[in-house]
Protein backbone atom coordinates (compact mmCIF):
# COMPACT_ATOMS: atom_id res chain seq x y z
CA UNK A 1 0.00 0.00 0.00
CA UNK A 2 1.41 2.98 -1.01
CA UNK A 3 1.70 6.02 1.68
CA UNK A 4 2.59 9.30 -0.71
CA UNK A 5 0.19 8.72 -4.03
CA UNK A 6 -1.17 10.88 -6.79
CA UNK A 7 -3.91 9.52 -8.68
CA UNK A 8 -6.43 10.53 -11.05
CA UNK A 9 -9.40 8.29 -9.11
CA UNK A 10 -11.40 9.65 -6.07
CA UNK A 11 -9.94 9.78 -2.47
CA UNK A 12 -11.83 7.99 0.08
CA UNK A 13 -10.43 9.47 3.79
CA UNK A 14 -11.53 6.18 5.43
CA UNK A 15 -9.36 4.10 2.76
CA UNK A 16 -6.18 6.99 3.38
CA UNK A 17 -7.04 6.30 7.17
CA UNK A 18 -6.39 2.50 6.31
CA UNK A 19 -3.23 2.96 5.37
CA UNK A 20 -1.81 3.30 8.84
CA UNK A 21 -3.60 0.82 10.33
CA UNK A 22 -1.83 -0.92 13.19
CA UNK A 23 -2.69 -1.90 16.96
CA UNK A 24 -0.23 0.72 18.33
CA UNK A 25 -2.34 3.44 16.59
CA UNK A 26 -4.49 5.35 19.62
CA UNK A 27 -5.20 8.82 17.21
CA UNK A 28 -5.31 9.65 13.91
CA UNK A 29 -5.96 13.56 12.37
CA UNK A 30 -6.48 13.98 8.72
CA UNK A 31 -6.91 17.06 6.66
CA UNK A 32 -8.92 17.08 3.88
CA UNK A 33 -8.82 19.87 0.87
CA UNK A 34 -12.02 19.75 -0.78
CA UNK A 35 -13.23 21.86 -4.28
CA UNK A 36 -14.83 24.94 -3.01
CA UNK A 37 -17.95 26.23 -5.43
CA UNK A 38 -17.01 29.52 -5.48
CA UNK A 39 -13.54 31.60 -5.45
CA UNK A 40 -13.13 35.47 -5.38
CA UNK A 41 -17.02 35.95 -5.68
CA UNK A 42 -16.79 33.90 -8.93
CA UNK A 43 -18.96 30.67 -8.85
CA UNK A 44 -16.62 27.39 -9.81
CA UNK A 45 -17.38 25.25 -12.21
CA UNK A 46 -14.67 22.20 -12.06
CA UNK A 47 -10.92 22.47 -11.39
CA UNK A 48 -8.02 21.05 -13.29
CA UNK A 49 -5.00 19.66 -11.30
CA UNK A 50 -1.93 18.71 -13.00
CA UNK A 51 1.27 17.19 -11.40
CA UNK A 52 4.19 16.19 -12.10
CA UNK A 53 3.44 12.89 -10.56
CA UNK A 54 7.23 11.35 -9.92
CA UNK A 55 8.37 14.24 -8.32
CA UNK A 56 5.21 14.83 -6.19
CA UNK A 57 5.43 11.54 -5.10
CA UNK A 58 8.82 11.99 -4.58
CA UNK A 59 8.61 15.38 -2.13
CA UNK A 60 5.30 13.83 -0.44
CA UNK A 61 7.68 10.74 0.80
CA UNK A 62 10.40 13.92 1.54
CA UNK A 63 7.06 15.76 3.88
CA UNK A 64 6.68 12.25 5.82
CA UNK A 65 10.93 11.80 6.09
CA UNK A 66 10.52 15.93 7.75
CA UNK A 67 7.59 14.86 9.71
CA UNK A 68 9.32 11.85 11.71
CA UNK A 69 12.23 13.99 11.78
CA UNK A 70 10.43 16.87 13.69
CA UNK A 71 8.02 14.29 15.91
CA UNK A 72 8.85 11.54 17.36
CA UNK A 73 5.46 10.29 18.73
CA UNK A 74 4.27 10.18 14.77
CA UNK A 75 3.57 6.90 13.66
CA UNK A 76 2.56 6.95 9.95
CA UNK A 77 2.37 9.93 7.57
CA UNK A 78 0.08 9.03 4.17
CA UNK A 79 -0.49 11.89 1.42
CA UNK A 80 -3.07 11.11 -1.15
CA UNK A 81 -3.77 13.78 -4.19
CA UNK A 82 -6.01 13.58 -6.93
CA UNK A 83 -4.85 15.26 -10.54
CA UNK A 84 -7.29 15.76 -13.14
CA UNK A 85 -10.79 17.29 -13.59
CA UNK A 86 -12.48 17.18 -9.83
CA UNK A 87 -16.20 18.99 -9.74
CA UNK A 88 -17.18 21.00 -6.24
CA UNK A 89 -17.17 19.15 -3.17
CA UNK A 90 -14.89 16.57 -4.34
CA UNK A 91 -11.85 15.76 -2.08
CA UNK A 92 -8.34 17.09 -3.98
CA UNK A 93 -5.85 16.19 -0.86
CA UNK A 94 -6.07 13.61 2.30
CA UNK A 95 -3.53 13.84 4.46
CA UNK A 96 -3.31 11.55 7.45
CA UNK A 97 -1.10 10.61 10.49
CA UNK A 98 -0.96 8.09 13.49
CA UNK A 99 0.32 8.21 16.39
CA UNK A 100 -0.12 5.93 20.09
CA UNK A 101 -1.68 9.73 21.48
CA UNK A 102 -2.79 12.51 20.37
CA UNK A 103 -0.55 15.41 21.27
CA UNK A 104 1.58 16.20 18.79
CA UNK A 105 -1.03 15.17 15.41
CA UNK A 106 -2.19 18.72 15.02
CA UNK A 107 0.96 20.44 14.63
CA UNK A 108 2.17 17.95 12.20
CA UNK A 109 -0.81 17.90 10.38
CA UNK A 110 -0.33 21.80 10.23
CA UNK A 111 2.75 21.35 9.03
CA UNK A 112 2.17 18.53 6.29
CA UNK A 113 -0.44 20.63 4.64
CA UNK A 114 1.90 24.00 4.47
CA UNK A 115 4.84 22.07 2.93
CA UNK A 116 2.62 20.40 0.38
CA UNK A 117 1.32 23.81 -0.76
CA UNK A 118 5.06 25.01 -0.37
CA UNK A 119 7.25 22.30 -2.45
CA UNK A 120 4.91 19.07 -4.27
CA UNK A 121 4.86 19.73 -7.91
CA UNK A 122 0.97 19.98 -8.73
CA UNK A 123 -0.65 22.82 -10.26
CA UNK A 124 -4.60 23.81 -10.29
CA UNK A 125 -6.71 25.97 -13.14
CA UNK A 126 -9.75 27.19 -11.69
CA UNK A 127 -12.90 27.37 -14.48
CA UNK A 128 -15.27 29.79 -13.24
CA UNK A 129 -18.83 29.32 -14.77
CA UNK A 130 -18.59 32.37 -16.35
CA UNK A 131 -15.77 30.42 -18.67
CA UNK A 132 -12.88 32.51 -17.40
CA UNK A 133 -9.89 30.89 -15.85
CA UNK A 134 -7.26 31.45 -13.45
CA UNK A 135 -4.30 29.23 -12.65
CA UNK A 136 -2.46 28.53 -9.48
CA UNK A 137 1.08 29.60 -11.05
CA UNK A 138 -0.39 33.01 -11.80
CA UNK A 139 -0.55 33.53 -8.00
CA UNK A 140 -3.37 33.92 -6.14
CA UNK B 1 33.38 21.93 -26.49
CA UNK B 2 36.02 20.38 -24.58
CA UNK B 3 33.77 17.28 -23.48
CA UNK B 4 31.36 17.23 -26.38
CA UNK B 5 27.23 17.12 -26.21
CA UNK B 6 25.47 16.01 -23.90
CA UNK B 7 21.41 15.16 -24.07
CA UNK B 8 18.83 16.55 -21.69
CA UNK B 9 15.30 16.14 -20.88
CA UNK B 10 13.66 18.98 -20.32
CA UNK B 11 10.05 18.94 -19.14
CA UNK B 12 7.06 21.41 -19.08
CA UNK B 13 4.16 21.80 -16.68
CA UNK B 14 0.44 24.14 -16.04
CA UNK B 15 1.08 27.42 -17.97
CA UNK B 16 4.34 26.78 -19.79
CA UNK B 17 3.44 23.53 -20.19
CA UNK B 18 0.63 25.11 -22.67
CA UNK B 19 2.50 28.01 -24.30
CA UNK B 20 4.90 25.70 -25.59
CA UNK B 21 2.50 23.39 -27.53
CA UNK B 22 4.25 20.15 -25.40
CA UNK B 23 5.18 18.77 -22.33
CA UNK B 24 9.13 17.37 -22.80
CA UNK B 25 11.55 17.98 -25.69
CA UNK B 26 15.47 17.03 -25.66
CA UNK B 27 18.09 19.62 -25.76
CA UNK B 28 21.54 19.11 -26.98
CA UNK B 29 23.94 21.00 -25.11
CA UNK B 30 27.91 21.00 -24.56
CA UNK B 31 28.91 19.15 -21.21
CA UNK B 32 29.71 21.48 -18.46
CA UNK B 33 26.10 23.88 -19.15
CA UNK B 34 24.50 24.79 -16.22
CA UNK B 35 21.12 24.94 -15.44
CA UNK B 36 20.65 28.62 -15.57
CA UNK B 37 22.47 28.68 -19.08
CA UNK B 38 19.83 26.17 -20.34
CA UNK B 39 17.19 28.47 -18.89
CA UNK B 40 18.75 31.23 -21.52
CA UNK B 41 19.02 28.79 -24.47
CA UNK B 42 15.26 27.53 -24.21
CA UNK B 43 13.92 31.08 -23.38
CA UNK B 44 16.12 32.35 -26.98
CA UNK B 45 14.87 29.24 -28.51
CA UNK B 46 11.27 29.09 -27.62
CA UNK B 47 10.29 33.41 -26.96
CA UNK B 48 6.76 31.48 -25.61
CA UNK B 49 8.44 30.71 -22.40
CA UNK B 50 9.96 34.32 -21.85
CA UNK B 51 6.94 35.59 -20.21
CA UNK B 52 7.70 32.37 -17.49
CA UNK B 53 11.36 33.16 -16.79
CA UNK B 54 11.31 34.73 -13.92
CA UNK B 55 8.88 32.55 -12.09
CA UNK B 56 10.32 29.57 -12.40
CA UNK B 57 12.28 26.71 -10.20
CA UNK B 58 13.94 23.94 -11.78
CA UNK B 59 14.36 20.65 -10.79
CA UNK B 60 17.14 18.01 -11.99
CA UNK B 61 16.22 14.23 -11.73
CA UNK B 62 13.11 15.09 -9.36
CA UNK B 63 14.96 17.61 -6.98
CA UNK B 64 14.76 21.04 -6.47
CA UNK B 65 18.60 22.66 -7.83
CA UNK B 66 20.08 25.93 -8.41
CA UNK B 67 21.01 27.69 -11.29
CA UNK B 68 24.66 26.96 -10.91
CA UNK B 69 24.19 23.03 -10.63
CA UNK B 70 25.80 21.46 -13.88
CA UNK B 71 23.86 19.14 -16.13
CA UNK B 72 25.06 15.60 -16.62
CA UNK B 73 24.04 13.39 -20.17
CA UNK B 74 20.63 11.80 -19.29
CA UNK B 75 19.55 14.82 -16.95
CA UNK B 76 15.92 15.06 -16.56
CA UNK B 77 15.07 18.80 -15.59
CA UNK B 78 12.10 19.73 -14.88
CA UNK B 79 10.55 23.51 -15.44
CA UNK B 80 8.47 24.32 -12.32
CA UNK B 81 5.82 27.17 -11.87
CA UNK B 82 5.17 27.75 -8.31
CA UNK B 83 3.28 25.44 -7.25
CA UNK B 84 -0.75 25.41 -6.17
CA UNK B 85 -1.55 21.80 -4.87
CA UNK B 86 -3.82 20.92 -1.88
CA UNK C 1 -28.85 14.64 9.58
CA UNK C 2 -27.38 15.15 13.21
CA UNK C 3 -23.87 16.51 13.80
CA UNK C 4 -24.12 15.54 17.30
CA UNK C 5 -24.56 12.14 17.97
CA UNK C 6 -23.83 9.20 19.87
CA UNK C 7 -24.04 6.09 18.81
CA UNK C 8 -23.62 1.94 18.59
CA UNK C 9 -22.99 1.30 14.99
CA UNK C 10 -19.22 1.60 13.19
CA UNK C 11 -18.46 5.23 12.02
CA UNK C 12 -17.39 5.90 8.51
CA UNK C 13 -14.99 9.01 8.33
CA UNK C 14 -16.23 9.73 5.24
CA UNK C 15 -19.61 9.62 6.46
CA UNK C 16 -19.03 12.11 8.67
CA UNK C 17 -17.29 14.56 6.89
CA UNK C 18 -19.75 14.16 4.64
CA UNK C 19 -22.24 15.95 7.49
CA UNK C 20 -20.16 19.27 6.87
CA UNK C 21 -21.29 19.12 2.91
CA UNK C 22 -21.68 22.80 1.78
CA UNK C 23 -20.15 24.44 -1.66
CA UNK C 24 -18.44 26.64 0.39
CA UNK C 25 -15.93 24.41 2.38
CA UNK C 26 -12.47 24.36 1.19
CA UNK C 27 -10.98 22.06 4.32
CA UNK C 28 -11.57 19.87 6.16
CA UNK C 29 -9.82 19.00 9.36
CA UNK C 30 -10.92 15.37 11.76
CA UNK C 31 -10.05 13.98 14.22
CA UNK C 32 -10.19 10.08 14.43
CA UNK C 33 -9.94 8.21 18.21
CA UNK C 34 -9.13 4.15 17.88
CA UNK C 35 -8.89 1.51 19.97
CA UNK C 36 -5.63 0.82 20.78
CA UNK C 37 -3.99 -2.59 20.78
CA UNK C 38 -1.65 -2.42 23.84
CA UNK C 39 -2.22 -0.28 27.37
CA UNK C 40 0.09 0.14 29.77
CA UNK C 41 1.93 -3.01 28.09
CA UNK C 42 -0.68 -4.89 27.89
CA UNK C 43 -2.37 -6.78 25.55
CA UNK C 44 -6.00 -5.20 25.04
CA UNK C 45 -8.49 -7.86 24.40
CA UNK C 46 -11.46 -5.01 24.04
CA UNK C 47 -13.01 -1.70 25.23
CA UNK C 48 -16.27 -1.06 26.52
CA UNK C 49 -17.44 2.66 26.26
CA UNK C 50 -20.55 3.55 27.90
CA UNK C 51 -22.53 7.16 27.76
CA UNK C 52 -25.20 9.27 29.73
CA UNK C 53 -25.99 9.73 25.91
CA UNK C 54 -28.74 12.77 26.05
CA UNK C 55 -25.98 15.02 28.49
CA UNK C 56 -23.36 13.63 25.94
CA UNK C 57 -25.31 14.83 22.86
CA UNK C 58 -25.94 18.00 24.46
CA UNK C 59 -22.44 18.72 25.51
CA UNK C 60 -21.15 17.64 22.04
CA UNK C 61 -23.28 20.24 20.61
CA UNK C 62 -21.83 22.81 23.27
CA UNK C 63 -18.38 22.17 22.36
CA UNK C 64 -19.79 22.97 19.11
CA UNK C 65 -20.94 26.16 19.65
CA UNK C 66 -17.90 27.09 21.81
CA UNK C 67 -15.41 26.54 18.57
CA UNK C 68 -17.75 28.58 16.70
CA UNK C 69 -17.97 31.80 19.11
CA UNK C 70 -13.95 31.41 19.57
CA UNK C 71 -13.00 31.03 15.23
CA UNK C 72 -15.11 32.46 13.34
CA UNK C 73 -13.90 30.73 10.20
CA UNK C 74 -15.20 27.20 11.12
CA UNK C 75 -18.24 26.68 9.25
CA UNK C 76 -19.59 23.15 10.92
CA UNK C 77 -18.35 21.23 13.33
CA UNK C 78 -19.67 17.37 13.67
CA UNK C 79 -18.55 14.21 16.33
CA UNK C 80 -19.53 10.61 16.31
CA UNK C 81 -18.89 8.87 19.14
CA UNK C 82 -19.52 5.35 19.59
CA UNK C 83 -20.70 3.40 22.76
CA UNK C 84 -21.07 -0.17 23.21
CA UNK C 85 -17.84 -3.14 22.91
CA UNK C 86 -15.20 -1.63 20.33
CA UNK C 87 -12.22 -4.30 19.22
CA UNK C 88 -8.69 -3.00 18.23
CA UNK C 89 -8.53 -0.94 15.36
CA UNK C 90 -12.23 0.18 15.34
CA UNK C 91 -12.98 4.08 15.87
CA UNK C 92 -14.41 5.41 18.76
CA UNK C 93 -14.47 8.64 17.83
CA UNK C 94 -14.73 10.94 14.78
CA UNK C 95 -14.28 14.76 14.88
CA UNK C 96 -14.65 16.83 11.75
CA UNK C 97 -14.63 20.47 11.31
CA UNK C 98 -14.98 22.01 8.09
CA UNK C 99 -13.76 25.79 6.69
CA UNK C 100 -13.63 27.48 3.82
CA UNK C 101 -9.59 27.98 4.38
CA UNK C 102 -6.95 25.75 6.75
CA UNK C 103 -5.72 28.48 9.02
CA UNK C 104 -7.87 27.89 11.94
CA UNK C 105 -8.78 24.28 11.92
CA UNK C 106 -5.87 22.43 13.47
CA UNK C 107 -6.32 24.91 16.81
CA UNK C 108 -10.09 23.94 16.65
CA UNK C 109 -9.84 20.36 15.95
CA UNK C 110 -7.24 20.35 19.07
CA UNK C 111 -9.44 22.10 21.31
CA UNK C 112 -12.48 19.69 20.11
CA UNK C 113 -11.11 16.95 21.56
CA UNK C 114 -9.58 18.18 24.96
CA UNK C 115 -13.07 19.54 25.66
CA UNK C 116 -14.32 16.15 24.50
CA UNK C 117 -12.00 14.50 26.80
CA UNK C 118 -13.01 17.15 29.66
CA UNK C 119 -16.97 17.34 29.78
CA UNK C 120 -18.74 15.04 27.96
CA UNK C 121 -20.29 12.02 29.59
CA UNK C 122 -18.54 8.60 28.44
CA UNK C 123 -16.87 6.18 30.34
CA UNK C 124 -14.24 3.59 29.03
CA UNK C 125 -13.93 0.45 30.62
CA UNK C 126 -10.49 -1.55 29.05
CA UNK C 127 -10.21 -5.25 29.13
CA UNK C 128 -7.33 -7.10 28.47
CA UNK C 129 -6.30 -10.23 27.45
CA UNK C 130 -5.22 -11.54 31.19
CA UNK C 131 -8.61 -10.74 32.13
CA UNK C 132 -8.03 -7.58 33.83
CA UNK C 133 -9.66 -4.50 33.72
CA UNK C 134 -9.39 -0.57 34.24
CA UNK C 135 -11.94 1.87 33.88
CA UNK C 136 -11.19 5.28 32.79
CA UNK C 137 -12.83 6.94 36.15
CA UNK C 138 -10.63 5.15 37.85
CA UNK C 139 -8.03 7.33 36.47
CA UNK C 140 -4.95 6.80 34.48
CA UNK D 1 -41.43 20.01 55.69
CA UNK D 2 -42.53 23.10 54.84
CA UNK D 3 -43.36 22.43 51.27
CA UNK D 4 -43.54 19.02 51.28
CA UNK D 5 -41.78 16.24 49.51
CA UNK D 6 -40.30 16.06 45.45
CA UNK D 7 -39.48 13.44 43.45
CA UNK D 8 -36.03 12.89 41.88
CA UNK D 9 -34.56 10.72 38.94
CA UNK D 10 -30.88 9.73 40.01
CA UNK D 11 -28.96 8.01 37.20
CA UNK D 12 -25.79 6.36 37.45
CA UNK D 13 -23.37 5.24 35.05
CA UNK D 14 -19.96 3.29 34.94
CA UNK D 15 -18.23 2.10 37.90
CA UNK D 16 -20.91 3.36 40.36
CA UNK D 17 -23.51 2.20 38.29
CA UNK D 18 -21.99 -1.20 38.68
CA UNK D 19 -21.33 -1.03 42.34
CA UNK D 20 -25.41 -0.11 42.92
CA UNK D 21 -26.73 -2.49 40.76
CA UNK D 22 -28.67 -0.39 38.97
CA UNK D 23 -28.59 2.86 36.62
CA UNK D 24 -31.58 4.70 37.92
CA UNK D 25 -33.23 5.29 41.28
CA UNK D 26 -36.22 7.57 42.31
CA UNK D 27 -35.97 9.25 45.51
CA UNK D 28 -38.29 11.39 47.53
CA UNK D 29 -36.67 14.37 49.08
CA UNK D 30 -38.15 17.41 51.16
CA UNK D 31 -38.51 20.30 48.26
CA UNK D 32 -35.38 22.63 48.95
CA UNK D 33 -33.20 20.12 49.45
CA UNK D 34 -29.92 21.09 47.75
CA UNK D 35 -27.46 18.41 45.23
CA UNK D 36 -25.24 18.17 48.31
CA UNK D 37 -27.75 17.14 50.60
CA UNK D 38 -29.30 14.51 48.09
CA UNK D 39 -25.60 13.30 47.50
CA UNK D 40 -25.71 13.03 51.34
CA UNK D 41 -28.72 11.05 51.58
CA UNK D 42 -27.77 9.00 48.65
CA UNK D 43 -24.24 7.70 50.41
CA UNK D 44 -26.29 6.85 53.78
CA UNK D 45 -28.77 4.72 52.07
CA UNK D 46 -26.45 2.88 49.49
CA UNK D 47 -23.25 2.17 51.17
CA UNK D 48 -21.78 0.94 47.89
CA UNK D 49 -21.61 4.25 46.48
CA UNK D 50 -19.33 5.62 49.33
CA UNK D 51 -16.06 4.97 47.37
CA UNK D 52 -17.03 7.38 44.38
CA UNK D 53 -18.14 10.10 46.71
CA UNK D 54 -15.29 12.35 46.10
CA UNK D 55 -14.67 11.43 42.72
CA UNK D 56 -18.22 12.38 41.53
CA UNK D 57 -19.90 15.16 39.40
CA UNK D 58 -23.46 16.18 39.38
CA UNK D 59 -25.44 17.09 36.44
CA UNK D 60 -29.44 18.01 36.79
CA UNK D 61 -31.72 17.76 33.39
CA UNK D 62 -28.02 17.15 31.89
CA UNK D 63 -25.93 20.23 32.70
CA UNK D 64 -23.12 20.16 35.24
CA UNK D 65 -24.38 21.94 38.61
CA UNK D 66 -22.66 22.87 41.81
CA UNK D 67 -23.37 21.47 45.31
CA UNK D 68 -25.54 24.01 46.24
CA UNK D 69 -28.44 23.62 43.34
CA UNK D 70 -32.08 23.48 45.04
CA UNK D 71 -33.75 20.57 43.33
CA UNK D 72 -36.95 20.62 41.68
CA UNK D 73 -39.89 18.06 41.64
CA UNK D 74 -39.06 15.83 38.28
CA UNK D 75 -35.32 16.60 37.90
CA UNK D 76 -33.41 14.46 36.45
CA UNK D 77 -29.65 13.90 38.64
CA UNK D 78 -27.04 12.47 37.04
CA UNK D 79 -23.83 11.01 39.31
CA UNK D 80 -20.65 11.62 36.91
CA UNK D 81 -17.37 9.65 37.70
CA UNK D 82 -14.79 11.41 35.90
CA UNK D 83 -15.26 10.93 32.00
CA UNK D 84 -13.13 9.44 29.89
CA UNK D 85 -14.58 9.70 26.12
CA UNK D 86 -12.60 10.06 23.16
Amino acid sequence: MKLFEITTKPISTDEVIARLNAPTVGAVATFVGVVRGETDGREVCYLEYEAYPEMAEKTLRQIGDEIHARWRTIQEVAIVHRVGRLQVGETAVVIALSAAHRPEVFDALRYAIDRLKEIVPIWRKEVWMDGAERRSEAGE
Amino acid sequence: MENGEITVRVRFFAAPREALGTGEIEMEIPAGTTVGELMGLLMERYPALRPYTRFISVAVNRAYVGMQTELRDGDEVACLPPVGGG
